[in-house]
């Protein structure tokens, strides 16, 4: 495995002699999960237009269809781009930084959030929700387009 | 011992051939313009930063003119500015124009390309024993990026609506509405398209910064060894990667707001008279955006001015610097904290207050690790046998800034009392003596203690040395004054204040601060003389290592060619501090630990 | 002609400093690099703990000449602003001492260790103890300075009391607009689309909604009753804009698009703080504290903090905008129902003109 | 997952070689796609905090529901999941590319280079197809003055607000200028013979004829919907763009047998973590603007 040392930095070569067979296991794993991610769309899709969308509901499944990404985001690092058999060293220096990312997406939603509330209440000083807030109906079921 | 040392030549040397080649037939082009040797890319750097710092310093002279002297005229001004200064008095609007341009040159393009491109490009190869970057070639592109984006700044001064006059830190609206100000009209666009050019820059140099540390260091140069310098830039460049990218998102998206009408910032406008249909943007969201960088960006400009003053205190004290790992430790925590804290400068924005108490509670984490530094820079002076070199000096200055301009930011990371002092000439003087003069002074201290083996030639003491006590003594009369007028609630970036009965009285003040600001611009004038002057007519340096230092730099020829040591790279078998260790003044780092040595790192 | 003077004397300062560096230069290299660094040490080591003494004197000076001019002696005209000043003065008594503490180590050691022939560094790499020590005092010291701050930012950025006086406050390029929410207490709502429609209104009320129908719109300056909570809604038309009330010890900005509040208790009355500072041109200004285009440093509001009684006379004198603009609403102008009804009159005609 | 064993004791901090047993050029490679991670995480973070900060948000179920070819059939997420497939194989061809270049395998490199390069150009040409049709596809949208007209989704404006109750597009109609009619009249569908003189139609036979094709309307959307749509899926469409753009570089150097001299097939793998990365994206951009 070693007649093609990479560069000197390398004091020995990284094993690839791995078959193809991780790569079309990694291939199905990920179909399948984006095929569940559809499913859970489509499930998304019909709350959405029942009578009373139930909010807990969708908010699992969305909860659900992130964490499938993650899941697809880690075969894809760890497999297809070979992060997994990387000296662990080097896999930390690329998931702590990443870890940054947890408080970036908090704090930002955080305030998103806040400004709504600023928006739907004039600062605190009344309900202020916009027209269409108030007539939040059912989707119609065929579309009000024509192409 | 001899097959070790060549095979890590090889080693730390990806790329061996191009060296050789390059030595043989360097032509001028390839020597002095499109160089690939880190060296020269360093003198590069430092010298279109001292370009870009006389003129943002300049710029500062004349709005200060304004603040100091608000019912004067300067009849000259008319001729450099034209119709920004009809009649010898600056348009409000060119005032504005001066004061982003001063922020955004002293920050970016002096104290982050100008600073940590310099001592990061110079420093890291020598001080770790590698004949060059990793990649030379992203090295050079690097520098013509930096290059490329000064142009196109440059050029935005001399558009017919201005330049960027929005504040450096360009917050939209202001910035997104060509129908809002001037200087929102074309110049912004270059504005942006300039700092897109540098982030590509800086981030082509920060990948090469971190894969050179990590990957080319000299046999036995284990990171714990590593002197405190090259943590510093090896920090300050994992806070370029990973911060200037959002905001390059952020500059993006101002410019398809400016020009493409997307709303990412807009949101319910009416501007000169017109209701624009923009609609479910925040113009916070930028805020956001800008100081997940900003924040970041005050410590790539300050971390690698701390690792150099902690070099060159341990140098010359003749003392190890004291809590190596604590310094390292603290410069880690600073790290990750400077990317949890930005928030800290929007408490005024209608903040979220829980998400504002948490945003408290980061933001005064970062004292603990700025204090162990301060304590551990006195400490390793205490007991030493200091020289004051003019580096020296300028390291002594930086450490008393730092203090001064550390401890005011307690202050405002307070959340409750920031609400008083936001936007004040309160945050004037804390983050002008905290980040600017004291990085300058880090930056001063690098140029006065490497400039012998950069240019193999000293610079002049005497003129060092007045140099020094003006440019401190006057950066402490500039700034210490104006935590009153912050006190008082002074408005920052205010044109004129003579017609607000709350801030009028401070106008002898301002005549004061702005005559102290041009003796000091002119004594910077005085060095930038002296460095210049110093290339050609400098005293030679005649000795390898003049300050009888430890780091690998000194090992190498006085004026070393490219790929740095002439022979074998020498190997590392100490730390870089062992200064009167064992009643021997010092014992540089490629010495071999001796039988008879005390046990210690 | 003066400037032309001026530039040629720096010119000849220049080259005069640069002589005598030069010269001083050779004078080094003929007395022996050893001798010349002992020389420059000795003055330099002078020079520094002359500089820390006074430096130390200086700062005592800068305040004797400019505490009387911050907002302090005259203390905080908010209720919520004094402890914003307590606050204050405990940050600056600590970070004071800490201050006085280092620099005075940082200059003296400098001094005290400076190079000599029989001095021998002293190798102190490191000391855990040492380090432990100051690690965990200024971590214990900000504890206790982010809890007060933590307490009072609660406190104001929490929910105003309920009988606090209602003002928005707009801020556009460049002047302040202010509106009162009238008797029902109740701001009319705010649509930048019907910005000018009809023509002049200014602030986009949308009328459609009736508690506008009340509002008051005065500019620039802003009526405030003493001791009584006063809540500001804060919008900005362009571009964002930023309400610094300096004496009151707050501010916030106005952001296009997100409305942000404010409150506080004004104590003194614009007459009494013209005595407390002793300036008879005393005046409670509003200015804008966020970069907004080249008219920023002249974006001034003021607010006349007056009595109860003073307040509720001049609160009655205020017209509703909205009688200005729909002329034809204005039962004054009708002279046709009495001051009890109006509102309910209002109510009709609108609803008879939809 | 390594199986590799590393030599015992080894050093890997001490210098003389790279801690991570990679060559800089890939732990460069690595480094500069963190640092595009961020670029791309900041883009969707701001649409999250936007999404957060309004009350409503266009439906992706109902903004994407068409395919080529399939007419006004109502199939919402069939054409983005066609794309994510595309990427995916995409990526599984890139990753068989870079295990044959290790073993030195010059023409199968070639075979999956190609194959590579014709996904990356399908996940385009998708791309292309819904960029147009969100662009010219225009929807009866009840404005905020109170009358109808016809919007197509671009970065200013967004036919995706919440829907309007029949009774309330009835009074809409009646507010609604006579070119406006027009225009939405000419909207609906495509042939119908008797739409073709929608002009010369009188202002009530107008509103029958629309009234008869009973239209649901949304309000008018946010128009930051369609900013953010298009400025990242324009984002990342080019960095598939310039993806293809190194694969096909890296395609020509192994058909000209640089690897070969060089001895590896590394500049593959590192043109392999970039497209990966984009893969990776597109996982990120498909879970924030299809499925949630």
């Amino acid at each position: 495995m070693s007649q093609h040392t990479i560069s000197p930095e390398i004091t020995f070569a990284p094993d690839h002699s791995g078959g193809t067979k991780a790569i079309w296991r990694t291939f199905i794993i990920l179909s399948v999960l984006t095929v569940i991610e559809l499913i859970i769309g489509l499930a998304i899709y019909n709350i959405h237009k029942g009578e009373h969308p139930n909010a807990t509901l969708v908010l699992g499944f969305k909860g659900m269809v992130c964490i499938l990404t993650l899941a697809k985001a880690y075969y894809i690092v760890s497999v297809f781009m070979h992060l997994g058999s990387e000296v662990r060293n080097f896999i930390m220096t690329i998931i702590v930084p990443l870890a940054l990312f947890i408080w970036f997406i908090i704090a930002f939603l955080w305030d998103g959030e806040s400004w709504k509330n600023l928006r739907n209440t004039n600062g605190g000083s009344r309900e202020y929700k916009p027209a269409t807030e108030q007539q939040h109906v059912v989707p119609a079921k065929t579309e009000g387009k024509k192409d | 011992m001899s097959s070790v040392a060549s095979t890590h030549d090889v080693v730390s040397h990806g790329h061996s051939d191009a060296h050789h080649e390059h030595h043989h037939h360097e032509t001028f082009i390839s020597k002095y313009v499109f160089s690939m040797d880190h060296k020269m890319i360093a003198k590069q750097f430092l010298i279109t930063g001292i370009i870009w710092a006389i003129i943002g310093g300049f710029f500062s002279v004349i709005f200060r003119l304004q603040l100091g002297y608000p019912e004067s005229t300067f009849p000259w001004l008319e001729d450099i500015l034209g119709h920004w200064a009809k009649g010898g008095k600056l348009h409000p609007e060119f005032y504005y124009a001066l004061v982003t341009m001063h922020g955004t040159v002293l920050v970016f393009f002096v104290l982050t390309a100008g600073l940590s491109g310099t001592f990061a490009n110079f420093l890291i190869p020598l001080q770790i024993g590698a004949r060059d970057m990793a990649s030379p070639m992203l090295n050079m592109l690097s520098y013509w990026f930096f290059f490329l984006a000064s142009i196109i700044m440059v050029s935005s001064l001399f558009v017919q609506t201005g330049p960027a006059s929005g504040g450096w830190t360009i917050y939209p609206p202001l910035s997104a509405l060509g129908d809002a100000s001037l200087g929102s009209k074309i110049g912004m666009d270059l504005w942006l398209v300039a700092m897109a050019m540098f982030i590509v820059s800086s981030l082509l140099g920060g990948l090469n910064y971190i894969t050179t540390i990590l990957n080319m260091r000299t046999k036995g140069m284990s990171m714990t060894r590593m002197p405190l310098t090259i943590w510093a830039l090896f920090f300050t460049a994992v806070l370029g990667v990973l911060s200037f990218p959002v905001l390059l998102s952020g500059a993006i998206l101002l410019l398809f707001d400016r020009n493409l009408g997307t709303s990412f910032f807009l949101s319910d406008i009416i501007v000169a008279g017109k209701i624009l249909p923009n609609e479910g943007g925040s113009a916070i969201l930028f805020q956001h955006l800008f100081w997940f960088l900003g924040h970041p960006e005050v410590y790539i400009i300050l971390l690698p001015a701390m690792g150099m003053a902690s070099e060159i205190l341990s140098v010359n004290s003749r003392k190890p610097i004291f809590g190596y790992m604590a310094m390292v430790g603290s410069m880690f925590a600073i790290t990750i904290l400077a990317f949890l804290v930005w928030a800290h400068h929007m408490f005024v924005t209608g903040l979220n207050p829980f998400l504002g108490s948490v945003f408290v509670l980061l933001t005064l984490l970062i004292a603990v690790p700025s204090a162990i530094k301060v304590f551990n820079w006195l400490t390793t002076l205490w007991k030493g046998n200091i020289r004051f070199t003019p580096g020296m000096l300028f390291a002594i200055g930086f450490v008393s800034l730092f203090i001064s301009g550390g401890l005011t930011g307690i202050f405002l990371g307070n959340s409750a009392l920031d609400i008083h002092l936001h936007d004040t000439y309160f945050v004037i003087a804390h983050f002008h003596i905290v980040m600017g003069v004291a990085s300058f002074f880090g930056m001063f201290a690098g140029i006065y203690h490497w400039y012998p083996k950069m240019f193999g030639t000293y610079l002049n003491n005497t003129l060092a040395y007045i140099h020094f006590w003006v440019t401190i003594i006057g950066a402490y009369l500039i700034f210490w004054p104006m935590h009153y007028e912050g006190l008082a609630g002074m408005p920052r970036r205010y044109y004129d204040y003579s017609n607000w009965e709350s801030f009028k009285m401070f106008g002898g003040l301002n005549e004061f601060i702005s005559l102290v600001a041009m003796i000091v611009f002119a004594v910077q004038l005085l060095f930038v003389f002296n460095f210049f002057y110093s290339i050609f007519k400098g005293r030679k340096v005649t000795t390898k290592n003049p300050w009888e230092a430890n780091t690998l730099e000194w090992t190498t020829p006085i004026r070393p060619g490219h790929g740095n040591w002439p022979g074998e790279i020498p190997e590392v078998h100490r730390w870089a501090y062992d200064y009167a260790k064992d009643g021997k003044d010092f014992i540089p780092q490629d010495v071999p630990v001796g039988d008879d040595e005390s046990k210690h790192h | 002609m003066k400037d032309f003077f001026v530039v040629v004397i720096a010119v000849m300062i220049f080259i005069i400093i640069f002589q005598i560096a030069k010269a001083s230069e050779y004078v080094s290299v003929l007395k022996g690099e050893e001798k010349s660094r002992k020389q420059n040490n000795k003055i330099n080591g002078f020079m520094l703990i002359t500089f820390l003494v006074l430096g130390l004197i200086g700062a005592w000076y800068c305040n004797h000449l400019y505490y009387g001019k911050t907002l302090f002696p005259q203390g905080s005209a908010s209720v919520e602003g004094e402890e914003i000043d307590t606050m204050l003065y405990v940050t600056i008594t600590i970070t004071g001492i800490i201050f006085v503490i280092t620099q005075v180590l940082l200059f003296w050691f400098a001094f005290k260790y400076q190079e000599k022939d029989n001095r021998k560094a002293f190798y102190f790499p490191h000391n855990t103890k040492l380090e432990l020590i100051w690690t965990t005092i200024p971590a214990i010291v900000l504890t206790v300075l982010v809890v007060f701050g933590l307490k009072h930012w609660f406190l104001i950025t929490g929910d105003a009391p309920k009988d606090a006086v209602v003002v928005e406050i707009t801020g556009h390029q460049f002047s302040w607009d202010m509106r009162y929410p009238g008797k029902d207490s109740v701001l009319g709502k705010i649509d930048y689309r019907k910005y000018n429609q009809p023509s002049g209104n200014s602030l986009a009320v949308d009328f459609e909604d009736p508690a506008s129908w009340d509002d008051i719109h005065v500019a620039a300056n802003m009526y405030l009753p003493v001791g009584r909570p006063a809540k500001f809604v804060i919008h900005a038309q362009d571009v964002i804009h930023d309400v610094g009330l300096p004496h009151f010890r707050l501010k916030m900005d106005a952001v296009p698009g997100i409305p942000t509040t404010l409150w506080f208790t004004p104590k003194y009355t614009t007459e009494e703080m013209k005595v407390r500072t002793g300036n008879p041109n005393f005046v409670y200004e509003i200015s804008c504290d966020q970069m907004c285009g080249q008219g920023h440093y002249s974006m001034r509001g003021t607010i006349t903090v007056v009595s109860e009684a003073e307040y509720k006379k001049w609160l009655s004198e205020q017209k509703p905008e909205y009688f200005t603009l729909f002329k034809d609403k204005d039962p004054d102008a009708n002279k046709a129902t009495s001051d009890t009804t109006k509102t309910t009159t209002v109510a009709a005609n609108m609803s008879a003109a939809h | 997952m390594s199986t590799t064993a590393i030599p015992a004791g080894t050093k890997w901090w001490n210098g003389g070689r790279s801690p991570f047993n990679s060559s800089y050029g890939k732990v460069m490679m690595w480094y500069f796609l963190m640092s595009d991670a961020f670029t791309f995480g900041a883009f969707l973070i701001s649409y999250g905090t936007i999404r957060f900060s309004v009350n409503d948000w266009a439906d992706p179920n109902h903004v994407f529901n068409s395919f080529p070819f399939a007419g006004h059939a109502n199939l919402p997420l069939a054409f983005v999941s066609l794309m994510t497939f595309i990427l995916i194989f995409s990526s599984v061809t890139m990753v068989l590319a870079v295990h044959e270049g290790h073993k030195m395998n010059r023409k199968a490199v070639e075979k999956y280079m190609i194959m590579t390069i014709i996904g990356g150009l399908a996940f385009l040409g998708c791309q292309a197809w819904e960029w147009t049709h969100l662009l010219t596809g225009e929807h009866v949208t009840l404005m905020h003055d109170g009358t109808l007209a016809t919007l197509a989704t671009t970065v200013k404006s967004n036919p995706w607000g919440v829907a309007v109750p029949h009774d309330q597009v009835l009074a809409a109609l009646q507010k609604t200028p006579h070119d406006q009619l027009i225009n939405i009249v000419n909207s609906l569908g495509h042939g119908g013979a008797a739409h073709h003189d929608a002009a010369a139609m009188s202002h009530d036979q107008l509103i029958s004829t629309i009234q008869a094709a009973d239209l649901h309307v949304n309000t008018v959307g946010r128009p930051a919907f369609g900013s953010y749509f298009f400025g990242i899926t324009g984002f990342h469409g080019f960095h598939v763009f310039s993806g293809v753009i190194i694969n096909i570089v890296m395609y020509i150097k192994t058909r000209l047998g640089h690897f070969d001299q060089r001895g590896h097939y590394e500049m593959i793998e590192k043109a392999g973590l970039y497209w990966h990365f984009v893969d990776l994206v597109w996982v990120f951009v498909f879970l924030c603007f299809y499925l949630i």
